[in-house]
């Protein structure tokens, strides 16, 4: 497999994730979105860490690794907040939490 | 001392005038305002006779630097020749005799002070304008003592007729005056300055022959300037068309209509007008005497049927006053002048005569009735700028109230009566035959010299009027003071003036008879002005024409025989014989003899008329029904106005046609008018829709806009993110391209 | 490129891990004292943020003028750019740790960890100002991102708090994973994660044809995402009203300061030297998208303020606004002559300082007033002018400020901006700033017209304590000096990048 | 030093206001009296040492202030900012006494912000740094919109808002020229915000400065910027408002010196600094040449017609003021001695006067708390002193000779008449229409029958006449030698001829 594979399936991913994140009307799936951004981001470093740099380099693969451990991070907060949503709404439809516009 | 005596006789009325303004902010007045103007005016009176004895055998000006700037200087400064002191004689001794008549007349008016402290400041501007040098000089006073008139018709100021017609002067004559300071500005723009002598003074630069060979323009460009600066004269003068307020500003106190509406303020356009002789081209001079004339005509006309002593006076005013224009016009300045200085004694002793009989029938309280009881009948009207004057005769002004009064009041019957015959031309030992007899001379002079149609036409009217003013003076005379009393108990009321009153009138009387002036002259002292002509072609024929008037100026005036004059002519022009002389010899003669045949049949028509009854006016009136209704109507120049207006503004039209409005009433009126309705209109439109609507509207889209972004911002946070992938892609997109 | 390895690194690292280790006392501290002595913590956190000062300052003054470290193998980088921005974020810091204490809707339980939070926050932000590398720059973005969430949403028991938190992070998340992919493509078109190295990287391969300008622009536009998100730029600043008004006040007006100071210090070093080469900008316009996205920026902001009634709302729209006016500052990265480059930095610099004082001190306002009359709305503020004259006047002086008339340190940054913008030939970006000041003065007009023209129901006077008004006069007195002295404007030219 | 003391002292006078307790109203009246009076008398002194045979700026001082971009603290007078430093001195303590009774609330507010005001007003006209002219420029600005929203009409809020959006974006076009001057001054590091130095730089051959087609664009960034105050046609409607919300004291600030600024302004910056631009707008050739002019003529016109159709008292004598302002530009419009001095006299004149009238309505409205012309009547059997001062001043500005508006009026058309015969003879119908509302006015209040209503109308007490007789004083005197204010800056009028290379234009 050439870097072109694993960049369409990486931009695919990308598009996947924004387009769950449009469209989900649960806050889960928008977050399962986010994680597939992440995901498809760090498919990308490690792609490119093992095609374009010199072997020894390794930068791409620990970015990712960083990247794995924030997306964590993310996610715990990203429940939290839901859990905090879902007690003052009565629901996680992100389309229902609109109470501040304008 | 020439200087120091003239600034005398300009501060103390000045003085006069402060002392009361100043104890008039600590609200206090001076204990005898009135002593005290009046001992100012007599002051400056005497200054006046040592000023004549001191008069300079060279008229020059002495002046100083007003405004200088890098290059350019306003000067001011006073002139002083044989023309000045004539008319500071004539303003002082007039403005002296006014004073001590309205010490009676005005006497227990509640703002009986600031009356003589109005005086005071007339008199002040008066003399001011006389003396100054200068353009600018001349401007300010001329204003100035507009600014008085307005103060001093307005002075009775409860009564809306009285308020209005003080408005009226003052705008009215305002419009003159822009017309006179674009004149002003068309001469500053041609020679930088505004002084008329010295070096560099106007009338040297156009009396050296460069400047008509300079430039070709410079004649039209100076009958311009002239007929501009004359408009000022056709306001201040009461000339055609200008001349509706003069009636009334009648409205004010009768001494002030004597000084400043008879004697001195309505003269000064006459003064200004020979003042800026060397200046008028042939074409301009033309213009000034054909308006003279109409004006002389027109108002003499009007004076017929008025029934107002009061106004038939002012009428008989704006006709003399023509007259002298239409000498100016016609070249004699000096027959112009001189009719002013007799004019202003006679027609200044006229007015006081007729204070004096308005004050017999009407003690002064009566007038607070009067006054409150028209302030009643017309309210302010916010719709008109100007209130067209009442049209109602007050009864102590009415003729038709009056008769019989010569023997009710000798004093007042008697100076009058020679006022009249002076007025009316009536020969030899009548100052106002000898002025006049010039006028028509020298109009008639210039016409056979000429031989031009328009002076014989102008001669016509000069002589016609001459004929009327007879007529309808004694008609005044006749129906005052003949026949029987119209109304008793008017009558029974009426009663001799007090002497305070009494000797102005006499004083005047004698001032009257030219006999009498040769002992306080000698005619050693008479300088006979020079002046410097652009009339380069006509200045052959104008040259012994002004000398002649030089002379006879001094002649009639100061009752110098006419022998004497022939032999002075005589050995003034062996010198070269001009038979222009001799032209304009002939010509007096001729006029000599015409105006006292106009005279007389003036006179005896008015004795057939109003005296022996012998024909009712009333059945001439209906036979010449068009005639009489033109001159009652005052020639329609009301209804004119009154329709241009109508068709300036059509929604108003019957508002307009309620008042009947005159001249300057309308165009005020109108612009008032126009101004409340299409204008503040168009204010309303273009302050509020154009200039605030543009900044409103440019407020109100970006307010929308606000309100769009807020739109936007829906809450929900999909739409949000929605945004940001649209914007990523949208800068994607638009930036590939670039 | 000279870098220190780690160890002879951490002497310089000295102020981040004070404010790690103070971090950490403070959660402990809070285990042990009572729950009403919670004030303990916050003054035990202004101690940390104290020490790290002094840190800062030493750190400083032990490398020479306009020398500059690269730490941590090139990780970041310490220059005077960097420890200005990291004294700005800390005295935000103290100053929202000190709103803190006086703001009644923080829930006195919770405070322990909420300090700690924002020290860690200012940590992160500590590492924004000074990453030099692509994994740094992802790392510090998020460290801050995730730590603002929590604060945001800090008032359980609030919906608009949770709402806020809820909004910030979905948004935050997306935001940075564009930003993450963007950041991979340009490791991957340059291969190395370095600033410096990409920037000389960059026109190499561009140069050789290995990459598009399109691929560029994609790879920019995506971590502009990140980066404008940070700032509030448009297209990605909708979320910050939202938040701004549901989040608790101290944290909103950190946000809009610390937070911006921070993402401008990033987006600053980020374009300065991985694109500091014109021609890449050239090839890809970026000046004139920044220049764009600034004027679009201010107007919008600007626009959307006008309908407020709700002053916190509002300030959060102004301070959109204000971040459109610092954009203009960053367009001048495009230009080519680096003496306009500077200026831009330069203005951009002492603008943050201006705006600190103003923004800031009109949220203390906002604060007290929400203390006093329990609203946020601009009804609250009717007869300020009498009911409490010295925080009015006050307040007047920071919109006078924020509106940008002179004497007044707003009108000042401006000033600096503008004739920056200028000189940079740029003469329809300042008159679109100019006419945007224009329209500012109508809403913040709407304050000052509440609080001196309007009067209240009820007229009894609010009390404040001295400390207010001490506090209160730390942000007045620079307001009305700032412009004043020359010594600001040599300063910001110190800080600027090199 | 002098200057700067003059300049600084109301700011001084302000802090100690504010110091003061709120409660002791007297005191706080009587120290800002002593703190507008402490400028008078220096203004004086100034007035009187002034050096009348020079053009050249005197006292000045140039302290370096912000080095970074080579801004002084530079100020100095000449001819033409002592005497409208006299003006505004002069006017401040008129305006505390005219504040005296009729300020009910937050009077130290009010006193306060009214010093700083002065300082502004004063230190503009003394300002010889271009940054400095335009801080101080908009220093006025926030007093000015406190004091008109916070003690003004029913509809102040408007009033005040209008004033400063206004104002505020006349002045932003003016800080865009004003940047592009200082960058265009110079390479970096010798830029240059000095007035006089920019002057002589932009009359340099090649300067970038003097480029035509720079200047023009320029100029009218400044002018537009000024436009807004005077106020020139298109931009006046905020000035109605304006005055007719606020108080007396303000009125006559902003008729008095706020307007001046505007005009100011244009003969210090626009006509000095770009004598190209200048030329462009005035050369009489086509549309632009004859543009000013035009704009002038139209504020006379336009000014007058819009008095005569009001019925409110303040607001009849606003628009009269936007009427007198268009003398002042058609005399500038000229650029010969004659018109520009008038120009400036004008400027002068217009201040006192309409200081007065403001005054005027002031106590009037004060006794009868309306302003409506045809709500009076007969007044002058009532207040004979107060109608006398009112015909004094009415008198003045409908340009009577012998009273000061006459001068500056006749100057300036004299002066244009040279080079827009057509526009100037149009402008003089301005002359009539300016008779007619004010005798209009004067009929509808003051005579005729005593409108029963004001049967006991208090007549003007001293306070009110101690501030209308210096004004009335000055006014006569300056109707009777106005070479008295002339010759303070006949020099400096010379030499700004001088700049824009224009001599006395003659047919």
């Amino acid at each position: 497999m050439s870097l072109q594979h694993y960049l369409v399936i990486s931009a695919i991913l990308f598009s996947l994730g924004i387009f769950a994140v449009l469209t989900r009307k649960n806050a889960i799936s928008i977050l399962m979105g986010i994680e597939l951004i992440l995901n498809s981001c760090n498919l990308n470093f490690v792609a490119f860490s093992r095609f374009v740099t010199p072997p020894e380099n390794i930068d791409g693969q620990i970015i990712a690794i960083f990247g794995i451990v924030l997306a964590a991070a993310e996610a715990a907060v990203f429940l939290a907040i839901i859990l905090a949503i879902y007690r003052e709404f009565g629901s996680i439809r992100p389309d229902e939490v609109d109470t501040l516009k304008g | 001392m020439v200087v120091s005596l003239i600034s005398i006789i300009l501060l103390c009325p000045l003085a006069a005038f402060a002392i009361f303004a100043l104890l008039g902010l600590a609200k206090r007045n001076f204990p005898r305002q009135d002593y005290l103007s009046t001992a100012a005016m007599l002051v400056a009176l005497v200054c006046s006779f040592l000023l004549l004895w001191e008069v300079v055998p060279k008229p020059e000006p002495h002046t100083v630097d007003w405004i200088s700037l890098g290059k350019i200087t306003f000067s001011m400064g006073f002139y002083l020749d044989s023309v000045t002191v004539i008319m500071l004689i004539v303003v002082t001794l007039v403005s002296s005799l006014v004073h001590i008549f309205s010490i009676g007349y005005m006497h227990g008016d509640p703002r009986y002070p600031r009356f003589f402290a109005y005086l005071s400041l007339f008199s002040f501007s008066m003399l001011f304008l006389v003396v100054s040098d200068n353009l600018l000089g001349i401007y300010i006073g001329w204003e100035l003592v507009g600014l008085c008139s307005y103060l001093l018709i307005g002075f009775w100021f409860e009564k809306d007729s009285a308020a209005n017609a003080c408005k009226k002067a003052f705008l009215t004559t305002r419009v003159g005056d822009v017309g006179m300071f674009i004149g002003m500005m068309m001469l500053f723009a041609r020679f930088d300055t505004l002084s008329l002598y010295g070096d560099n003074g106007i009338f040297t630069r156009i009396t050296n022959p460069e400047y008509l060979t300079a430039d070709a323009s410079g004649i039209f460009w100076l009958s311009i300037a002239g007929v501009l600066i004359f408009c000022g004269a056709v306001g201040k003068s009461a000339q055609v068309p200008l001349h509706t307020w003069l009636p009334d500003a009648m409205e004010g106190p009768t001494p002030v209509s004597a000084l400043i509406h008879a004697a001195t303020m309505v003269a000064a356009g006459v003064y200004l007008t020979a003042r800026m002789f060397p200046i008028l081209t042939p074409s301009s001079s033309l213009v000034i005497a054909y308006v003279g004339g109409i004006t002389a005509l027109v108002a003499a006309t009007i004076a017929i049927v008025r029934f107002d002593i009061k106004r038939v006076l002012a009428y008989s005013t704006v006709s003399q006053l023509g007259y002298m224009m239409l000498a100016i016009g016609a070249g004699s300045y000096v027959a112009g002048l001189f009719h002013l200085t007799t004019h202003a004694f006679f027609k200044a002793l006229l007015f006081l005569g007729s204070g004096s009989v308005i004050h017999a029938f009407h003690a002064m309280h009566a007038h607070h009735d009067e006054e409150h009881a028209n302030g009643e009948e017309h309210k302010h009207d916010d719709h008109s700028l100007v209130h067209a004057h009442g049209s109602e005769i007050p009864s102590d002004q009415d003729m038709r109230n009056m008769g019989g009064l010569r023997r009710k009041m000798p004093w007042t019957f008697g100076t009058m009566l020679v006022a009249t015959l002076s007025i009316s031309g009536v020969p030899f030992i009548f100052s106002g035959f000898w002025s006049k007899d010039k006028i028509l001379g020298g109009v008639l002079g210039r016409a056979m010299e000429w031989n031009s149609v328009h002076h014989y036409v102008l001669f016509g009217m000069a002589l016609l009027a001459a004929g009327i003013t007879a007529f309808y003076m004694f008609r005044l005379i006749f129906m005052t003071f003949f026949g029987e009393p119209r109304n008793q108990e008017m009558h029974d009321m009426a009663h001799e003036s007090p002497w305070v009153m009494v000797v102005p009138l006499l004083v005047l009387a004698i001032l009257s008879f030219p006999v009498v002036n040769k002992w306080w002259f000698n005619k050693d002292n008479i300088i006979r002005p020079e002046q410097p002509h652009i009339h380069a072609p006509q200045h052959a024929q104008l040259g012994p024409d002004t000398k002649i008037d030089g002379a006879n100026f001094g002649i009639a005036f100061f009752g110098i025989s006419e022998t004497e004059a022939a032999e002075e002519e005589g050995e003034k022009n062996t010198k070269k014989a001009d038979d222009a002389y001799y032209i304009h010899k002939l010509a007096h003669n001729i006029a000599m003899v015409l105006s006292i045949v106009v005279a007389g049949v003036g006179i005896l028509l008015s004795w057939l008329f109003y005296h022996r009854r012998r024909f009712s006016a009333e059945s001439v009136a209906t036979t010449f029904r068009p005639a009489y209704n033109l001159f009652w109507n005052k020639y329609y120049f009301d209804e004119f106005y009154d329709g241009v207006l109508v068709a300036l503004t059509v929604w108003k039209s019957r508002l307009f046609a309620k008042f009947d409005l005159s001249a300057i009433d309308g165009i005020v009126n109108g612009v008032a008018t126009i101004t409340r309705q299409v204008f503040a209109a168009f204010i309303g439109f273009f302050d509020n829709r154009v200039v605030d609507g543009i900044v409103n509207r440019v407020a109100e889209v970006t307010w929308a806009a606000g309100g769009r972004i807020r739109r936007i911002q829906t809450g929900a946070i999909q739409t949000y993110l929605f945004v940001v992938l649209g914007g990523i892609v949208l800068i994607i997109l638009i930036f590939r391209a670039l | 490129m000279d870098y220190l390895e780690n160890i002879e690194s951490l002497a310089y690292f000295s102020p981040e891990i004070v404010l790690v280790v103070f971090a950490a006392a403070v959660i402990i501290l809070d285990l042990l004292v009572k729950n009403r002595e919670s004030e303990k913590v916050a003054y035990l956190s202004l101690v940390g943020l104290g020490c790290a000062l002094v840190a800062i300052i030493v750190t400083h003054s032990s490398l020479g003028t306009d020398e500059s470290k690269n730490l941590f193998w090139g990780m970041i980088r310490l220059d005077g750019f960097a420890v200005f921005f990291k004294v700005l974020l800390l005295l935000a810091t103290a100053a929202t740790i000190l709103f803190s204490l006086r703001s009644e809707e923080l829930d006195a339980r919770l405070k322990g960890e909420y300090y700690a939070l924002l020290l860690a926050v200012t940590f992160g932000m500590f590492l924004m100002a000074s990453s030099t590398n692509l994994l740094m720059i992802f790392i510090s973005l998020e460290t801050v991102s995730l730590t603002s969430y929590i604060l945001a949403g800090f008032l359980t028991h609030s919906p608009r708090s949770s709402e806020a938190a809820f909004k910030y992070i979905t948004y935050g998340a997306v935001a940075s994973g564009t930003m993450l992919f963007g950041l991979s493509l340009i490791y991957g078109m340059t291969g190395t994660g370095d600033l410096a190295a990409i920037g000389q990287q960059l026109p190499i391969v561009l140069a050789e044809g290995q990459v598009t300008t399109l691929g560029i622009l994609i790879a920019i536009t995506f971590i502009l995402a990140g980066i404008g998100y940070k700032i509030a730029s448009v297209p990605f600043h909708m979320w910050s009203p939202d938040v701004y008004e549901g989040a608790p006040i101290p944290i909103t007006a950190f946000l809009s300061v610390a937070s911006k100071a921070a993402g401008f210090a990033l987006f600053l070093r980020f374009f300065f030297s991985g694109f500091g080469n014109s021609e890449v900008m050239q090839s890809i316009d970026l000046g004139l998208l920044l220049a764009i996205v600034s004027a679009l920026t201010m107007t919008i902001g600007n626009l959307a303020a006008l309908p407020q009634r709700n002053v916190k709302r509002l300030l959060a729209y102004s301070s959109i606004a204000h971040g459109g006016y610092l954009l203009m500052g960053g367009v001048l990265l495009a230009n080519s002559d680096p003496d306009i480059v500077n200026k831009g930095i330069s203005a951009i610099i002492f603008y943050l300082v201006v705006y600190f004082f103003m923004n800031l001190g009109a949220f203390y306002v906002v604060v007290l007033i929400a203390n006093e009359a329990g609203s946020e709305m601009i009804e609250g503020y009717r007869g300020l002018s009498s009911r409490a004259p010295l925080v009015a006047g006050a307040m007047a002086i920071f919109l006078a400020s924020l509106i940008g008339i002179p004497i007044f340190a707003g009108f000042f940054g401006k000033w600096v901006l503008f004739t920056a913008v200028i000189e940079g030939n740029l003469y329809w970006l300042a008159f679109v700033g100019l006419l945007n000041s224009v329209v500012s003065l109508y809403y913040y007009a709407r304050i000052l017209k509440a609080m001196y023209f309007e009067s209240a129901e009820d007229t009894e006077s609010f009390s404040f304590s001295k400390g207010t008004f001490a506090l209160l006069s730390v942000f007045v007195v620079p307001t009305l000096l700032i412009g004043l002295l020359n010594i600001f404007y040599s300063l910001s030219e110190k800080f600027t990048l090199q | 030093m002098l200057l700067s003391l003059m300049i600084f002292v109301p700011l001084l006078g302000m802090i100690v206001v504010l110091l003061l307790p709120r409660e002791s109203e007297e005191l706080i009246k009587r120290v800002t009296l002593l703190f507008t009076l402490i400028p008078l008398v220096l203004a004086v002194v100034l007035f009187i040492s002034y050096d009348r045979s020079t053009a050249g700026t005197q006292y000045f001082v140039s302290v370096p202030w912000i080095e970074t971009f080579n801004i002084n603290y530079h100020i100095g007078i000449d001819g033409l900012s002592v005497t409208l430093i006299l003006l505004t001195a002069l006017l401040g303590p008129i305006c505390v006494l005219a504040s005296w009774r009729n300020i009910e609330k937050g009077i130290k507010a009010y006193m306060a912000l009214f010093l700083l005001l002065e300082t502004g007003m004063l230190g503009f006209f003394a300002a010889l740094d271009l940054f400095l002219f335009f801080v101080f420029f908009e220093l006025t600005l926030l007093p000015m919109y406190f004091l008109i929203g916070v003690w003004g009409g029913p509809r102040r809020e408007y009033a005040a808002i209008k004033f400063f959006l206004y104002t505020l974006f006349g002045s932003v076009l003016m800080l865009v020229a004003m940047i592009a001057v200082y960058l265009n001054s110079g390479v970096p590091g010798e830029r240059t915000f000095d007035i006089p130095t920019l002057i002589t730089l932009a009359g340099t051959e090649g300067h970038a400065l003097a480029d035509p087609g720079f200047q023009i664009w320029v100029f009218l960034g400044f002018f537009i910027g000024f436009a807004v105050k005077v106020p020139i046609f298109p931009f006046h409607t905020w000035l109605p408002d304006a005055h007719v919300e606020a108080p007396t004291a303000i009125s006559v600030i902003l008729a008095g010196v706020l307007l001046k600024m505007g005009t100011y302004g244009l003969v210090r910056i626009n006509m000095a600094m770009f004598p190209e631009g200048i030329d462009f707008f005035t050369n009489g050739v086509g549309f632009w040449g004859n543009s000013l002019a035009l704009l002038g003529f139209i504020n006379i016109v336009y000014g007058s017609f819009c008095a005569l159709a009001q019925t409110d008292f303040k607001k009849l004598v606003a628009y009269s003021s936007i009427g007198h302002m268009g003398f002042v530009i058609l005399g500038l419009a000229a650029r010969n001695e004659t018109g520009v001095t008038g120009a400036i006299l004008q400027m002068f004149n217009h201040g006192v006067i309409s200081a007065m009238l403001f005054l005027l309505v002031g106590v009037l409205y004060d006794r009868a708390h309306h302003r409506e012309i045809n709500g009076f009547g007969g007044l002058g059997n009532r207040m004979p002193i107060y109608t006398g001062i009112t015909t004094l001043a009415f008198m003045a500005s409908l340009g009577l000779p012998g009273l000061s508006g006459f001068v500056g009026e006749a100057l300036s058309l004299l002066g244009a008449f040279a080079k827009f015969q057509v526009l100037t003879i149009l402008s003089t119908i301005g002359i009539v229409v300016g008779a007619a509302y004010f005798l209009w006015t004067l009929q509808r209040v003051f005579l005729g029958q005593l409108n029963p209503k004001y049967e006991d109308l208090p007549e003007i007490n001293g306070r009110e006449i101690l501030t209308l007789v210096p004004l009335g004083v000055l006014t006569i005197v300056l109707g009777i030698w106005p070479h008295f204010a002339i010759e303070m800056f006949s020099e400096s009028v010379t030499k700004l001829t001088e700049i824009m290379g224009t001599l006395q234009a003659s047919l």
